[in-house]
């Protein structure tokens, strides 16, 4: 197994890589002494050579999509064209300041100008902000503006957000950065919203509910008509997590569902990368009546010149979200993403990814897997419960996870949605061929057999990644945070 | 077709095993109604070369002016090596690392990342990042909030020296939660307290900027020292390069200050339009429960070999939703990766030179400026940022800068009327002597031409 | 020091450790009057940060034309992909896989690239590169010398349809074996064999070009045989994008070409004036061991699993030294790796595609500028490029849309001077009706203008 | 242990990826059926996807300078400098059709005649030629240059080179090339050149000798003056194998040592990449005797402006060696690196180069390895003979070479040069740190004290590579150098 030095065991004092940096140190100037640091930072000191090999290496102990199938589920962890990365990397666009000229990023604002025509499309909305730096912060963006609508309207009192216990972590947490209290329904047993409760969750008091279709469950809110009638019936409005618009592009628009409005994940449904954890960009789209509340800045053609709107302009605003106009560069990998999908290609990724989706799921089921919604279709993603399996051997959902990466695949997210009890969500995307699912599926059923043979093997996996089980427990209760020099270097010679 | 693997013969056969004739049967359980054709308004797919064409026409009509503008935002150069490992697949595209054993990569460089900035800001834990400096700054008020047991105060005291987006952001996400902003007022470019009484109540916190926004450097160890007495943490939002040079927060008074944050744009990330950046936070170990975002620690594996894990995840929104310390998921991992990478190629000593050259390089450009009638300096000392104060207006002459490919500045009149005619210029280690030279020049022209004559 | 990792206290531990005081030292075996004491001519070290601004300067005035060359030399598109992962540290900075176990990557991407080029060719071998299309085509020559059997001659019978740089070459080369090259005459730009005659003696082999220098395709199945009748051996040197519609020479005459090569840069190798491309060769199995170049060779390891490793090195001069098939050592590996890359991602129809769009936008290329008056086709049907001929000189014409940013293509009056005042031009798919267009408009703008006045 | 599959076996007709093609298919035009192709050539049919997966985890199965320390003697596998590579694949430079005009390429000629006056700085000869593209062509250039020098003065009797026994393979391949004979002459006890072989070796048919300096041996050859004499006295020329030309740097000008001709492989000294096999640059460096010979084209610079000098304009050229003007890529590498060292850091790189060749030496003598010329100085690299350990342990330097893979270092050179018997020849480079030398020293004791103890374990290495040690004489045999779809896929899943 591969392990790597921590980078500051490289490091050691006076060693110099300046061929980055000046030649020639400048003085602090006339800077004052009261304001000048004494110690030098704690960075590490190693040659150019050393730093390319030390993080080339780390590199090489990830999985990832270029390296791995990787069905983490709600992820959509499809492909991520080179080209998008490369000509949203072209000198033109890393070179501008975000306060240059408008007249020297034309180029840059048409391609904006464009994503956001092309998002309107998507969504069926006719107003979007761009400027949401992930799916969270859309959340955010969309939950601020139906605050921002209700007050405008001289209703204070709603101050509860609706949530089916399915929903995404963020978005609980959202309402209540918004200052709204959460009111959480259940899943009816075919994996739909319980009607029922919605009905006697709603009222006078009601903000709006966040609702993502297809759901977490990987199946689609059939009675949406309904859901929606209801919360617009007591004056609340309807928010959509896109973080799963890749199920439905060009066959469904969110508008036509009834949602007022929507954050779209670009770095899942957009396949701009994931980034080891970022960056995203979680862009908002709403109808009419919440257009004047959308986070600036937006970009804005006049007469074949392209400028930015900016707060003064929409004095309704929720206001500004990032210090400049969000995550551009990802925003352009998108854009060239779409521009090469065109419509037709957005369609036939939501095909595709049901198609893998539903061929995998009909496998698995064929194999003897307990699917946890067998009369749903699957949209692009579904849900294995191991429940069952785990009773008959003790092996559980994360041990079956672990043990999928012995065999070269990326585990299903785990344990999400918290309410199928042992579950695998499994997201193919539909970058992925034929082949590779069949191959996802013999690994399964060998965990399984061996399981059944021998659970104690699958405990133990995985056996061949860089590290075996971490202790998580010890990791937070012997917070170890930071390099520090003078504890023993263990990381490896 | 572009980007899908499957052959004919795979779809039918597919088909086959879920028992259904085509593909679009497996939206039967859209409602009739809610089912749409496709996208017509989207238009056609292009071909790779036909959109890098496109784009390449873009990007080369964008240009680039020779940059005199920070503010925000700063153009230092990034070694070729930092993008080339940055943007390998396994880095570019993996995900959140939630299976440490398949994410060491990423993991133990995010250790390491959180070991830098423990450093360059002197405090003891840091966490994965945040968006970019403005949402970092907001999610670092609303942390003080939190974690401030000795008050129960919304309200976090700032100066009006700090960054006007900033403001502007903090106000937009802290209103949610009520949690209110206020203002110190300014003398000479630095945050005034003298006009501050006990009328004016209690507050969780005191947010300063070092550098601040106008270039000016706090007496931050005064302003901490005053902050702590009156039960405020303290929030240092810094520059990170510039703290190779500048005491760090966690040195700040007698105590240090409890929270640092800012952006980390500088530490290798291209200027792209103002995004993707990074938002980076560190704080002192006591209050690492209250702190947002994700965070690595380091423990041992089932042999006992130490291996790193995302830990303190109860903080966390995908673990204690409507609960959690915020609702961030995503944040921006590729660009911590770029700025690991590029922390480790300019170490302490490198870091510190690109520092005191932007500082030497401002002074150069205000020294060549100010040469100029008309053109006086606001305050000095300056650290890399200073602001100049015109006869006349100062949108004009960005406009005759920019026909030029000189990005002259940022225009403080809208944010600070109370400076007059007044431009923020920044000079970083890439400004040579040739472009100050061309700046003043043009600007020169630009101030003894027809337009000067027309507006005066 | 740049990319020099030592402290100070390195330094002096080792120089104890060798027992010497200083590094200077180190060299007191080379004698007193051989020493230099630096070299003062080369000047002082840049930063990084001033060789990529002086370089970006460079690149950027050098721009790029609208570009109707062809000639050896072709502009397709490349796949971002391709250098993304060309450029990889494991493979660009890796030797020549000689430790076969820690080489893997290398090996078996070179035996699919062998396989690709295999393929391509329809012959049985092919080498893992020679240094370019013209070494490629001199290697043929002298391996063909070598392992014709039914021969002594050291004469290679080849065409003046052959790229006039490619028989250059191959004189620099062939020169110092004594191994002659003798070229065939040309009728309407194809190669002929009237003239032919049994005094004209024995040859080792026949090289032609497919599509020719002319961009004419020639008979080569009535070449490959009459050749062969004659006991020659048959090189062919093709385009290896072509070869996705053109018939393979493996498949040329009664029994196919025996030595296909020719330049590999049209597969995902950028222009970049002229260099690093690769050349390709390609045989009949019976010939490999008188094949030049590396080859890779599948087989097993200790536990009988396949694996990869460099075979028949007896060939090579690591090995043979005076007695192996060529001196070459390094070839152009890494254009390799980006081929093999290109290549996956086309696959034979998209390569097809590419071949057969360039044929097309020649076609119209052709149309549009044979419809000024003065321009004249000199030879149908043709492939991917096309011969012009004139009723004025073509330089003066060729700085006129250089002036304009396009390269209008080769002039051909040094070369061909029996073609008159002949210009080579392609369009590639790249080229988009509206550039078509643009140079058409261009052209017949310098055509009419007071340059052509003065010229008539 | 990873393996990955050929690419053929990703393939199944029909997949297609055209977003990299036209999209549409034009059809055949006019051309004749008879020169068409019937058949599609073999070639693998595999998204965009496949391809990047494989070829990245491809990529993951080599040992590199950015993964590994590598030091493979007389290879100088020093760190390639990032900044070279970006800076060398700029759009503008990459876009340049190399007939395109010389008015538009006034960037790209800039560098190459600078280029050219560094190198005749650093070699102290007075004519240089870029066109080469690796060091078996230079030295091509080279020989054929002395072969002109002498037809030109009307001396056709000179048919010898002489070459050292421990030459590289290439200069004897190439004297032969060029139409010579190739003389060997042996090397004494010390290392260096046998005075009184090459006295008698020499004679009017002398056309010239090939010596690198240092030698291959790793040192220095003392009485370089003597040999010119020697060989000049008779007539001949010599030529200097620069690709050990990182041991002499800013240190010795082969000019001064006597030589005639000189090669540089800048891929070697200037840092180019090696790529797993080249591409490379052999640039040639001349005396004033024989710069009419250099081979064509060379830039020129008049006025300001810079051209190509062509072969109508240098008569007596050996002529072309490639169809345009050489590996201008790899020369646009090695003159960013050039001009990010300037002369002094030229200076530090032979210095710290040998530095490290000498410590390491010091180490292992002082850890009981046997080192081939222990009288001597090691220059940037130096010989260790594993003859009396092998005898004793019957564990040969192939094997002590494989068993360093396992450690993580890449193996030194084996069994070159051949004189040496058992020989590993390391060269370090002066980019690796102490550390690194250190751990390959504790390397190399771990496994001889393994020898001694149970040799079997050697021979058995590697066994942490992707592959054990393969079938050399099953390859030759049963030669398999392309995929046969018929074949059973026998490379993995
Ligand atoms: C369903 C769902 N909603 C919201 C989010 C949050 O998006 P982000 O991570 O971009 O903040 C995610 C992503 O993890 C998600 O899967
Ligand atoms: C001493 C010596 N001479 C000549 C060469 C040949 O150079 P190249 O491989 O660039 O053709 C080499 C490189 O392998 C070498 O080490």
């Amino acid at each position: 197994m591969k392990t790597e030095p921590v980078i500051f065991e490289y490091s050691r004092p006076g060693r110099r890589a300046p061929s980055h940096a000046p030649a020639e140190a400048a003085g602090p100037g006339d800077l004052p002494a009261a304001v000048l640091r004494t110690d030098p930072p704690a960075l590490p000191e190693v040659s150019e050579l050393q730093a390319v090999r030390h993080f080339t290496r780390l590199s090489q102990l990830n999985f990832s999509i270029d390296t791995h199938f990787y069905p983490l589920g709600s992820c959509t962890m499809k492909y991520n064209p080179r080209a998008c990365n490369r000509l949203a990397m072209l000198p033109g666009f890393l070179g501008r300041h975000p306060l240059g000229a408008v007249e020297r990023g034309q180029g840059f604002l048409a391609c904006m100008h464009e994503l956001q025509e092309m998002l309107k499309a998507v969504t069926g909305m006719p107003g979007v902000s761009l400027t949401p730096m992930a799916g969270a912060q859309g959340e955010l963006a969309g939950v601020a503006m139906i605050r921002a609508y209700h007050r405008a309207r001289g209703d204070g009192a709603r101050r509860v957000v609706i949530v089916p216990d399915a929903a995404h972590g963020t978005n609980p947490a959202t309402a209540v950065m918004c200052g709204f209290e959460v009111r959480e329904i259940p899943t009816d047993p075919s994996g739909d919203v319980d009607l029922e409760a919605l009905r006697s969750a709603v009222g006078p008091d009601t903000a709006g509910i966040m609702l993502t279709n297809p759901s977490t469950l990987g199946v689609f809110e059939r009675r949406i008509g309904e859901i929606a009638a209801i919360v617009h019936g007591v004056g609340g409005l309807l928010y959509y997590d896109g973080a799963n618009l890749n199920a439905i592009l060009g066959r469904a628009l969110p508008a036509a569902m009834g949602f007022d409005v929507v954050h779209i994940n670009l770095h899942k449904t957009f396949s701009t990368p994931h980034g080891g954890g970022g960056p995203g960009a979680g862009v908002v789209a709403v109808t009419q009546r919440l257009e004047p509340f959308l986070p600036v800045p937006m970009v804005t053609c006049e007469a074949g010149r392209y400028r930015w709107l900016t707060g003064r302009e929409r004095p309704q605003s929720i206001g500004r979200l990032s210090a400049f106009m969000g995550n551009a560069g990802i925003l352009l990998r998108a854009y060239v993403y779409m521009r090469m999908l065109g419509g037709e290609g957005m369609r036939r990724v939501s095909g595709f990814a049901t198609l893998n989706a539903n061929y995998l799921m009909a496998k698995l089921r064929e194999s003897g897997f307990e699917i946890a919604f067998p009369g749903r279709r699957a949209s692009h993603e579904f849900i294995v419960s191991l429940k069952g399996l785990s009773r008959e051997t003790g092996v559980t959902a994360m041990d079956f996870a672990k043990a999928l990466l012995d065999h070269g695949y990326h585990a299903p997210t785990t344990y999400f949605p918290l309410l199928v009890p042992e579950c695998l969500l499994i997201e193919p995307t539909e970058t992925e061929s034929r082949e590779e699912l069949d191959g996802f599926v013999a690994a399964l059923v060998a965990i399984r057999d061996l399981a059944r043979r021998d659970p104690a093997q699958v405990k133990a996996a995985p056996l061949t990644t860089p590290v075996r089980r971490l202790d998580d427990v010890r990791a937070a209760r012997d917070l170890d945070l930071t390099w520090q020099s003078k504890r023993p270097a263990t990381g490896g010679a | 077709m572009p980007f899908i693997p499957h052959t004919e013969d795979d779809v039918s056969a597919m088909l086959t095993v879920i028992g259904v004739a085509s593909i679009d049967d497996l939206f039967d359980e859209i409602p009739a109604g809610l089912n749409v054709a496709g996208l017509p308004r989207v238009g056609p797919g292009l071909s790779e070369a036909e959109i890098a064409r496109l784009m390449t026409e873009r990007a080369d009509g964008d240009g680039r002016e020779l940059c005199f503008a920070g503010a925000g935002a700063y153009d230092h150069y990034i070694p070729a090596a930092v993008w080339e490992i940055a943007t390998r697949g396994e880095y570019y595209s993996a995900y959140t690392p939630y299976q440490a054993e398949a994410s060491q990569g990423t993991l133990q460089l995010i250790y390491e990342f959180q070991s830098m900035m423990a450093g360059l800001t002197g405090l003891d834990v840091a966490n994965a990042s945040l968006y970019d400096g403005a949402t970092a700054f907001a999610e670092a008020c609303l942390m003080a909030v939190r974690a401030n047991r000795a008050s129960r105060s919304r309200r976090v005291l700032t100066t009006r020296a700090m960054s006007p987006a900033y403001r502007d952001v903090a106000r937009s996400i802290l209103g949610g939660q009520g949690v209110e902003l206020v203002e110190l007022p300014l003398t000479d470019g630095l945050t005034a307290l003298d006009a501050f009484g006990a009328e004016d109540g209690d507050f969780a916190a005191l947010a300063i900027q070092q550098p601040n926004f106008l270039g000016r450097l706090e007496a931050v160890d005064q302003l901490t020292d005053w902050a702590q007495a009156r039960k405020m943490l303290v929030i240092g939002v810094c520059h990170p390069t510039m703290l190779a040079l500048l005491k760090p927060p966690g040195a700040w008074g007698q105590a240090g200050a409890d929270i640092a944050c800012g952006e980390g744009q500088p530490l290798g990330i291209p200027l792209s339009s103002g995004g993707p950046y990074f938002g980076y936070l560190t704080c002192r170990l006591p209050l690492v429960r209250q702190m947002p975002g994700r965070v690595v620690g380091r423990t041992v594996d089932l042999d006992g070999r130490p291996g790193f894990t995302l830990t303190l995840q109860a903080r966390e929104q995908h673990i204690r939703r409507s609960r959690a310390t915020s609702n961030i998921c995503t944040n921006q991992g590729l660009m911590v990766t770029a700025a690991t990478i590029y922390m480790s190629l300019l170490g302490a000593e490198g870091l510190r030179r690109v520092a005191a050259q932007c500082h030497a390089n401002t002074r150069a450009l205000v020294t060549a400026l100010t040469g100029l009638p008309g053109v006086v300096l606001a305050f000095r000392p300056f650290c890399h940022e200073a602001v100049l104060q015109f006869d006349c207006p100062v949108a004009p002459l960005l406009e005759g800068l920019s026909r030029q490919g000189i990005l002259g500045g940022y225009d403080l009149s809208e944010d600070y009327p109370e400076l007059g005619q007044a431009l923020l210029v920044c000079a970083t280690e890439m400004r040579s002597a040739a472009d100050i030279e061309r700046y003043a020049v043009v600007l020169k022209g630009l101030m003894t031409a027809p337009l000067r004559a027309q507006g005066g």
